[in-house]
Parts: structure tokens; sequence; C-alpha cells
């Protein structure tokens, strides 16, 4: 399964997009039990596409919180289609795809 | 307006400076190690967009909360009905204080929402990036520590 | 430490925790002080976590060769188990006045 | 060291004891729901006492309905979708102990006449998994957490209505262990959960405002920023137990269980909402 959920509406033409990302976000700072250092893991790019056409796209720094929250709005409709990726410092990408609704 | 951030954000680029060097402008947002890495709002900027000086305005909305419930979860919107190319998010105190820039096309409505972390009590600047000059507003959030929540 | 003399032990810092400040050796008055600690708890169900912590830092200074400073430790443990029943038998009866009517 | 305990054993000693408590659990209910009402007035309706601290902090409040816009717990709620249809060994499934959809938080916790106890969801989802030949869940995170979230959010809706069967002392002597529970104080800080959650509720403590007890039991399982996963109650029962310096009884251990008991008895005609996000 993905790790993007994607929640996305129509509210009269602007496309109200609400995704979560499941991502441990490391910042780089924070040590293991034994006192090693976790080096840093996040997500550094988020696209977002609709009918093949970017419709926003951003980069992170490490101080996103865990799990990624990303909300945004486009002009869009009912029906068409949403796909959002993202790639990570080691170069991981994952996306997901719905319908809008 | 916090005054102090004003002048942070400001005081690197001599007056003469206001006018920002056009820019090809990029068709996506995309990490650059320069801009996310600099450990001063000023030169996260400067990285990002190739230009520093701001001007405050109060056609950017910046919602984050007076205090923190807990800083490692905390809301914070932009929103501007300006014609924005670009939306970025500073935490000033973090040890780099680039948290976020959006890249916001045509027909994308000028918004962004996301969950920060944030290490202690600083101030949060949001920047929008519009007709090729930066607008900010900005706030204080405290983030606290103890009791027993959080 | 026989069962015999760790019974007398408890006994003695239950009747009188600081009668057996003086005597014995470091390692009594820890076992005593946990002994004590568990007596409680088994009959009133009250136990402090900082008890627990104490008589743990007590066997560690002992184990360090502190004497003086295991010693103290295991007093403050006894103290804590004391402050523990205390509590126990005043909150038999006083909770009921925190009851809303 | 020596000093806070002769603090404490002062304060103790310095109390007055006024006249047992007679009342039944019913009256009981009533005079904890007015202690409440007359507290914070501003919670309106008396309903919104589930939604925790924020019904009493609207600042805070605006940050937890942020959080709510997507909330954290989806992802445990998809998880526990995954355990609870998944089929077991002997090709049965949590299904065939609570139904299609769990949707049973209503029922819980519940005087079991029987065994003479409290049952409690959590218990019930264990007790199913080792009737069929599976492995029990640990109580307090996890996959427990992600199951109950799952059932508890079918359940969104449904008033809590705990039942103390009056054919039964035994039902009544659960609760009143529970009730002793929330009013008693323990460990070196000395409060019980009433001193914080009752006669303190809406002050801080350092950083942070302490909720109001009524609605606790309505939102569990819960995803805390604190914790950054889930939790259960019982898990956070522990949480308060630390750091009041008590040592925290076992999860779904008697106490707890009769705890639960009377913290959702109290709670009786809120509406259900969980799981829930905290900070």
């Amino acid at each position: 399964m993905s790790s993007i959920r994607i929640k996305a509406k129509d509210r009269k033409g602007m496309v109200d997009v609400k995704c979560l990302m499941k991502h441990n976000m490391e910042t780089g700072l924070r040590k293991d039990k034994s006192g090693k250092k976790i080096p840093e893991h996040w997500i550094q790019d988020v696209t977002a596409e609709s009918n093949g056409k970017v419709v926003f796209s951003c980069a992170f720094n490490t101080s996103i919180s865990k799990d990624p929250y990303l909300s945004f709005a486009f002009s869009g409709k009912k029906g068409d289609s949403l796909k959002v990726s993202w790639k990570d410092n080691t170069g991981a990408t994952d996306s997901a795809e719905t319908k809008i609704k | 307006m916090d005054r102090r951030s004003v002048l942070k954000v400001a005081g690197v680029v001599s007056a003469a400076a206001t006018a920002l060097v056009a820019m090809p402008r990029l068709a996506m947002a995309a990490y650059t190690e320069k801009a996310f890495k600099s450990k001063a709002g000023a030169d996260a900027l400067q990285n990002a967009y190739g230009a520093n000086a701001t001007t405050p305005s109060d056609q950017v909305k910046l919602k984050a909360p007076d205090i923190a419930e807990n800083g490692a979860v905390v809301p914070v919107e932009v929103q501007t009905d300006m014609e924005a190319d670009s939306i970025a998010i500073l935490i000033d105190g973090n040890p780099s204080p680039l948290a976020l820039t959006a890249d916001i096309p045509a027909g994308t409505k000028g918004l962004v929402k996301t969950r920060c972390r944030m290490g202690k009590t600083t101030n949060v600047t949001a920047v929008v990036k519009s007709g090729g000059k930066l607008y900010t507003a900005s706030k204080e959030v405290k983030v606290t520590i103890g009791g027993c929540g959080g | 430490m026989n069962h015999g003399m760790k019974v007398f032990a408890l006994t003695c810092a239950l009747v009188a925790p600081f009668a057996v400040a003086g005597n014995g050796s470091t390692a009594e008055h820890i076992e005593a002080a946990t002994a004590a600690y568990k007596q409680v708890a088994k009959e009133t169900g009250y136990q402090w976590t900082v008890t627990v912590k104490t008589i743990k830092a007590a066997q560690k200074a002992l184990d360090a060769g502190d004497d003086a400073a295991a010693r103290k430790l295991a007093h403050q443990a006894m103290d804590l188990v004391e402050a523990t029943r205390t509590q126990a038998k005043v909150e038999s009866e006083n909770w009921k006045m925190r009851v809303p009517k | 060291m020596k000093k806070i305990i002769r603090n404490v054993a002062f304060g103790l000693v310095g109390l007055s004891i006024s006249a047992a408590s007679v009342a039944g659990p019913e009256e009981d209910r009533q005079a904890f729901r007015k202690f409440y009402e007359n507290r914070f007035p501003q919670v309106q309706p008396i309903g919104d006492f589930q939604n925790g601290v924020y019904s009493i902090l609207p600042a805070a409040r605006e940050q937890w309905e942020a959080i709510e816009e997507f909330p954290p717990y989806e992802l445990s709620i998809e998880r526990g979708e995954e355990i609870y249809n998944k089929t077991f060994a002997n090709g049965k499934s949590l299904k065939d102990c609570f139904g299609e959809d769990g949707a049973v938080r209503d029922q819980y916790p519940h005087w079991d006449k029987e065994r003479g106890m409290v049952v409690t969801m959590e218990l019930a989802i264990n007790e199913c998994l080792e009737a069929n030949g599976e492995k029990p869940l640990k109580y307090k995170k996890g996959a427990m957490a992600d199951v109950s979230a799952y059932m508890s959010y079918n359940s969104r809706g449904q008033i809590l209505n705990v039942e103390i069967p009056s054919d039964d002392p035994r039902a009544l002597a659960a609760y009143e262990m529970g009730k002793e529970q929330f009013y008693t104080k323990r460990g070196q800080l000395n409060f019980a959960c009433a001193d914080c959650h009752m006669h303190t509720s809406g002050m801080n403590y350092r950083a942070d405002t302490v909720s109001p007890a009524l609605g606790h039991a309505t939102s569990w399982p819960v995803f805390r920023s604190k914790w950054q996963a889930m939790g259960t109650l019982h898990r956070r029962f522990a949480g308060c137990h630390n750091n009041i310096r008590a040592n925290p009884f076992k999860a779904q251990g008697e106490e707890y269980r009769n705890l639960e008991y009377f913290v959702t008895y109290m709670s009786n005609g809120l509406e259900f909402n969980g799981p829930a996000a905290r900070k």
C-alpha cells in the first residue's frame, strides 16, 4: 500500500487537497538507544499532478513533522485524476493516485 | 510583523538592492541543499529566490498558534490572494530556518498548509513571492516544554 | 542474609526506621528498605517509583564502593517507604472528602 | 529529599476527614456532571466535554482542529481494519466475536456476571484472539491500539451507557473500587486523579492545562503528539501514575479495569467519538 493518503474534493471549481504521507522524517539530530545519531532521512520533494499537469510542488526541510501533512488547492473538477508523489534524500520515491470527488 | 525579524532578513542586503534580479522561473519547487541548509533566514531566501529583500504585507495571511501545543507538530497555514509564484515558510530559531518552499503554478491557489517542528519559541515567517518581490508576514510562536501533557 | 535476619531487619525497619540506621552492613540496610517497600506495596497497593529508583541508586553506589553514599540512599529509601505507608493510611479515609456531593 | 517527605506527610496529616459518602452510582454521576457544568459553564452543549481539554481551551482547539483535518490516527484505523478482517488459522476472524464492523464500543466496559469482573473492549479483543488460538496483543499500543481504533471509529456516535447491575453486589464493589482509585492520592507527588482532573481542572501545571475528567472515556484510543503514536486508555492511566511518581498498575489488571468502569460510567450520556488526536 502506498505511503500517501489523499483526499481531494471539488468545491465549486477549486479542488481542496489534503495529503498525509507516512514517513519518519528523521532530522539527523535524534539519537537511538545506544546513543548513536540516527541519520537524517526525510522527504525532500513533493509533486502533485492532475491529468498529467503539475498543479503543485514543494520542497521540505527536516523541520516538517513526522508523517507530513500537506494541503493545497487548485482549479479542477470532480472526476479528474490527481497523482501525488514524493522523493526523499535517499532517492526513494512513492506515489498515489486518486479521482477527485 | 515582528520588527527584529524584518531587520534580520533585510539587514544583510544594501538599501539599493531592493529590486530583485530577474530569475528564470523554475517549473517546480525543488529541494536545494544551499537554501535548505542555510543557517540564517536571509541566506535561505537568497539561496532559494536569489534575493532576500522583503516587505511585510497584510496580503500575506499566516496562521500559526500563539502557543504551540506540541513543538513537534505545529500547524502552519499560509494564504494569499496576491498572484503568487511561490510560498515559503521560515522558522527563525530552527538550526536551518527554511522549512518549506512551494511552487504555485497558474490556476493553483496561493495556499499551503502543513505541520512543522519547532525547537524553541521563535518567529515563524510566511514568505510570498509575487511579481518578482518577496512579501512577508510573521508571528512569534511560543514553544513550551513540561507539565504532564507536553 | 538469611530469612530470619530479613524478618528481623524488616521488623526493626517497620517499628523504628531510624533506630536501625547505625547498625548492620549497608547491604543489610538496602535489603531492609527493599523488604519494607515490598511489604507496604503488598499491604496497601501503594508504591512510589522514586523509592525503587532510590533503592537502585543505593545498590549502584554500594557496588561502586561508596559505602557512605549507599547507606544514605538506603535510609532515604526507607523514609520514602514510611511516607508511602503514611499516605496509604491517611488516604484510606480522606479520599471520600474529594467526592462532589 | 527528607524535606519533601516531611512536607508530604504534613500535608496528609493536616487534612481533615469528612463524612463518608453514601450516595449510589447514579447520584455520583449527577453530582460529577454538575461539578463540571458549574466549573465550565462556557462548555455548551455539555456533550462538548467529549473533546477533552479542547472543550475549555479555544486556542488549543484551533490547533487540534487543524490536526483533525487529516488526523494521524487514520493510518492506525487502516491497520486496525486489516487486523480486524484477517482470517485466523482456524478460519475465523475478529468478526466472529464482534460482528461485521466491530461497532461495539457502547457495550464496554461491562460487568461480566459469570466471571464477576469488569470486561473492557481491549480485554475482550485479546480473549477473542486467544479463544481462537491466536497470540494475544500487548495492551498499551501498537496492534491493539490499531484494532481498538478501527472498532472505535465504527462506533462513533454511540452513547456511553455503562450499567452497574443492581442484582450483583460485586458490580457495585468494582465500581466503588474504581471510584476510590479516582479520588485517592498516590505517588510521591501526592495527587489523586480528582486533584488534577477535577478540583484543579482548567488550571495549569507548568505549561499544561489539565483536562476535565468528564468526557475522559469518550475518545480512546488516542494519537498523542507526545507519543507520536497511538495508545490505549490504560497506557494513559499508567502515564499519569508515572507523572505523579506512583508505580502504575498493570494494563487491563483489576485496578485499571475498575477505574475505566468508574470513569466511563461518569461520562454516561456523552457520545463516543474516538479515536482522537491529543497533544
